[in-house]
């Protein structure tokens, strides 16, 4: 099984019809994601890898009866085409672009939460269930394999290489989620764990976390009443303060956000919390055999 | 992106919130003109840096004879490694209390967070918590004025003051959802003559919004490396080391440099190649490691979207152009790894497939060690 | 018994301080509401009629455990009164102010839909519950008594000329509710009527509409299946188009809101519609024992 | 409150709506420069009246000698009862084909509604339902462009004119709200070398918002009369019979004009002396019932805060100042009745308890009767 996303979803792409939209609309078809069609406004008729293009979420969803979309349009357009999926009901909204205004960010979240629907992202890697050969995201489909593990991460590339190691390692993964490198994003740590502790096949969970904020901290409030191994690894150990390592989040800001709280908090929780993310396979073999 | 003090205060003043008599002065004839049309002042110099104050970045002067000398004084000067080429004068105030005010974004909660304080005039992080009211917002319902009313009573103010600041806090927090703000902070919300006045002001406005604010004036405030690297598009952090680095990816790139750091060695820098960074791009970034002169370089590349064989033509390009005149340390897995890792090897360079060794092998070649 | 507004609710006057909040707020415990407290920005610690005044209304409520709210601020003011009462938790919010911008009571409404909350007007008498002795409103004290009777009005005065011959009729009533006069205004006849229905002491209802909207012709379908008596007098039948007879909310427009379409949708739903407002008590007769 | 046509244009102009080039002249001299400057234009009487072109409130001039004719023939003319004192001259448009759109608000769903249509050009009561597209939007939400894109799917657009209208919905809705329009509508919204503008456009703002638009002119359309009233504060409109009336709250003077023709008089009026009406206003409405010269004058008040001994007063006071020279019916009942009815009877005037005897009694004063 899997958390948030089977093969049961019907998946849409807004913005199918640019270079990224058309590349990972046939990487994620060719992983086996129920990919039923496109939106890209004026092009509707034409058709991408196979799949019907639509003007607007509303024909698209009176087509195919989507209930998933996956937004790759510019991030000045990103809360319009969030917008347009979450009123016409997609419950599923996985936001890949960055640089998306923050202001835009909380409008879509404080919407999506008020009509029940799940945002990943923005600036996500998105979401996938190797079991279910499905994914809606930019991650590379070979790295991935089925198996016990949930994983949860706000970075992109630096997931791919746990999650590599994890498949080299002999673990394979229930779901990986991308929360995404923006300072507001849809899900937290606590929202994608608790999804995991109801999913019965994940036997435990791998955090991939980093500097800024206090999400890690909050999670490990969760942890405690958790159930389930963890092992959690944290980039920016070297990172000084003030300045931005790539993601908008991942900042040390006046005092707060520093790796030491969150790896504090994270190992009184009875994580596992390695230092860097080559142990993350051995903590895991540890932290389920322990 | 922060603004310069004086144009937070020109916002402020554009929604309606008090401020000192001030107008910016480019040179010492125009400060002493501003001092006599305004009075005694302070000349402030117009930086990006905190503790401006304590740095000699805030002088007064009390005639105008006396502003053109403190003007030519400070025009120019060093401040914590900016110059200061304006300053902004701005009437002196009889400051009564000095309170703290400001809207940001709470990322745990998603929505935006007012903190106030009646014990400002320093920097929030030196209040003690108990001192500090904090109220969130609710993105959509907004500031209406009962919300400051709420936290003017919270704080314990009464009569004009607390009405006041209910006015005030609707306001500040228009200029926040207006300006796209990550910060609009007013630290003094001084007290004059028993009314608010906004003796200074701080305005972060978010990055990825300025394209919604056209008229805002880009400011990069990295060096001139820094600056260089962000032209190209990509993110970049100078460090104090030796070992200049390259990864795809902000969470790799942290990886990389705090790897660095595990091995005993000294990180130069975080740079950020993309997601999936095409040839030109990391060719140049590559290009600015090398002019770093860094002792080593160590790219390490974990191939999703970026292709294993556009990094490997990248760094064949520099070696071939530029030159390489230090030690090369390669770590090449994933999307046409093997294409990449057989370019790498006709032009001799040996490339690695974990992350570990090859970091350990940097730091080796520094000639440190853990230590 | 009654509706929407009964003996146990606790009630707080916003604006106690002005000329109509006190007046007002004297009448209310006349009548023998219970109302617990007032708020005046600027003015606690202050009395009125022996009731404490508070800055705002969450101190109120912490104090008074308040859980209805009649506002009597100016209408420029209003939109942040009804907003404080609701976001406070708030469930009953009564609008007595004329004036109010639409745009307003459109915030107002939705908001208080999303909460869960009752907004009664703006522009509104108010509602009065003669036989919990319970009002929150603007109404005469003396007109009404207890009785089978509901009725739901848009205006006023005329609503106390209908209650009054009601009373001295014979017909005392459960619940008198003001809708108010206002384009937009928190209740419709349908939402009032389906609180009527669901009220076993309700044994008929008297509708006073008048000309402008639609909201007679679609309370005529919900009648067909309402099951208990209803007498409607509509007010306007010489009204011209084009011209706002007083209330912003009667006007026939563009050939909309006319007289004629109201009585023929409320006829044709089994309501006994008169012409004149004199002849409700009769009609009202012959419908209970018809 | 409705608002001129040249005035609804510049919001659209400086909302980004494309409207065809045009100013304000208040001479035949303005009209020839403005021609001169624009060429060929269409000069409209602005007046705030329906159905202006069939009137002869809309001619057109090629070059400024003919402009400055037909300005002079129509600056001073009367337009359906109004003067035109004012022509707003407008470029020429080689129309293709003309669309209507509009936000209103939607009263039962109590949130705005978008109206469009292919078939523009004339008023959209007479466009068949079949061609209106409605849209309505959550107030929560606003209008985003995706709103555009399905109303100009839902009109059968394609193409650039899809694109423009979601744009131009976006701004629509924009000045409905800062506008606190009661109607914003463009109508034709003309497609001109394949490109949407704004050809007429209609603007009403919500009376009770004006208080947030001060710079707002304030028009009040009635007669003179009505204006007259309208000044003490109280809501009037001239009705065309010969019994004047006076009543308290809106319902009830709905409720008395409509008894009066039910008993087969003619009203002369709708006033509304008011909820909680005290002495002055109430003796100054009557003054002008009076000035009005109607056969009877009806005063018909169910005291709830009205007290009736204020009303007696009133009556009273004008009784013996202006002197009410025609027959006068009194129906006064509720707060205060005793000491009102006291007062009026030993002025000689009875009053009666009961409304429908009254609104008989004035309507067989004057002489009618049921017919």
């Amino acid at each position: 099984m899997a958390v948030l996303l089977t093969k049961h979803s019907k998946v849409i792409v807004q913005g199918i019809t640019g270079n990224q939209g058309q590349f990972h609309t046939k990487q994620m078809l060719a992983y086996g994601t129920p990919v039923v069609g496109g939106v890209s406004p004026g092009k509707s008729g034409s058709s991408v890898h196979g799949l019907p293009v639509f003007d607007t979420v509303e024909a698209a969803m009176r087509t195919t009866n989507a209930d998933a979309s996956i937004v790759f349009v510019p991030a000045p357009f990103a809360k319009d085409a969030a917008f347009e999926a979450l009123e016409n009901g997609i419950k599923l909204v996985v936001m890949i672009p960055e640089h998306i205004p923050v202001i835009d960010s909380m409008d879509i979240v404080a919407r999506a939460q008020e009509l029940g629907a799940t945002v990943i992202g923005p600036n996500t890697f998105g979401i996938i269930s190797p079991g279910e050969h499905t994914k809606m995201g930019i991650m590379p489909n070979h790295i991935y394999q089925n198996g016990p593990i949930g994983v949860v991460a706000r970075s992109g590339t630096l997931s791919y290489e746990i999650a590599f190691s994890l498949t080299n390692g002999g673990f394979g993964q229930t779901t990986v989620v991308g929360m995404g490198g923006d300072p507001v994003v849809g899900q937290t740590f606590i929202s994608v764990l608790h999804h995991f502790k109801e999913d019965p096949d994940t036997r435990a969970v791998v955090m991939v976390g980093e500097i800024g904020g206090s999400a890690e901290e909050e999670a490990a409030e969760y942890l405690k009443s958790f159930g389930k191994p963890v092992v959690a690894y944290l980039a920016g150990r070297a990172a000084p303060p003030g300045k931005r390592m790539g993601h908008a989040g991942a900042i040390i800001e006046r005092g707060r956000g520093t790796l030491e709280s969150k790896e504090k908090a994270l190992n009184q929780a009875g994580a596992s919390v390695v230092t860097m993310p080559w142990q993350v396979v051995d903590a895991l073999r540890e932290a389920i055999s322990g | 992106m922060k603004q310069y003090e004086y144009l937070a205060k020109g916002v402020l003043r554009e929604h309606g919130i008090p401020i000192p008599p001030g107008r910016l002065v480019n040179n010492p004839g125009e400060a002493a003109e501003a001092v006599r049309d305004i009075g005694p002042a302070a000349l402030k110099a117009q930086v990006l840096v905190g503790g401006r104050g304590k740095a000699g970045g805030i002088r007064f002067a009390t005639n105008p004879d006396e502003a053109r000398g403190v003007a030519a004084a400070m025009i120019g000067m060093d401040l914590k490694g900016y110059t200061v080429e304006r300053l902004y004068a701005e009437g002196k105030l009889e400051i009564e209390r000095e309170f703290y005010i400001s809207v940001t974004t709470d990322r745990n909660k998603k929505i935006p967070l007012v903190m106030a304080s009646l014990a400002g005039g320093v920097e929030i992080e030196d209040v003690d918590d108990s001192k500090i009211v904090r109220q969130w917002v609710d993105p959509r319902v907004g500031v209406l004025p009962y919300f400051g009313r709420e936290l003017a009573q919270r704080l314990g103010l009464e009569g004009t003051l607390a009405k006041e600041l209910a006015d005030l806090v609707v306001k500040l927090y228009a200029i926040f959802r207006e300006k796209d703000a990550e910060l609009v902070e007013i630290n003094p919300l001084a007290v004059v003559g028993g009314h608010l006045i906004a003796a200074d002001a701080r305005l972060n406005i978010d990055d990825s919004a300025l394209f919604r604010h056209k008229t805002v004036e880009i400011i990069d405030e990295g060096s001139d490396l820094e600056k260089k690297v962000h032209k190209i598009g990509l993110a970049y952090v100078e460090l104090d080391g030796d070992i200049a680095i390259m990864a795809n990816g902000a969470g790799m790139a942290m990886a990389t440099v705090d790897a660095i750091q595990y091995f005993g060695g000294r990180p130069a820098n975080f740079l950020d190649a993309g997601g999936g960074a095409s040839v030109e791009p990391t060719a140049q970034a590559l290009d600015v490691l090398v002019s770093m002169k860094p002792k080593v370089i160590f790219i390490n590349i974990f191939g999703g979207i970026t292709r294993c064989d556009d990094v490997a033509r990248a760094i064949l390009q520099v070696k071939n152009t530029t030159g390489i005149p230090v030690p090369l340390v390669v770590r090449l897995v994933g999307t046409n790894e093997k294409e990449g890792v057989a370019l790498l090897e006709q032009a001799g360079i040996s490339a690695y497939s974990d992350m570990a060794p090859a970091a350990q092998r940097a730091v080796e070649l520094r000639g440190g060690g853990r230590s």
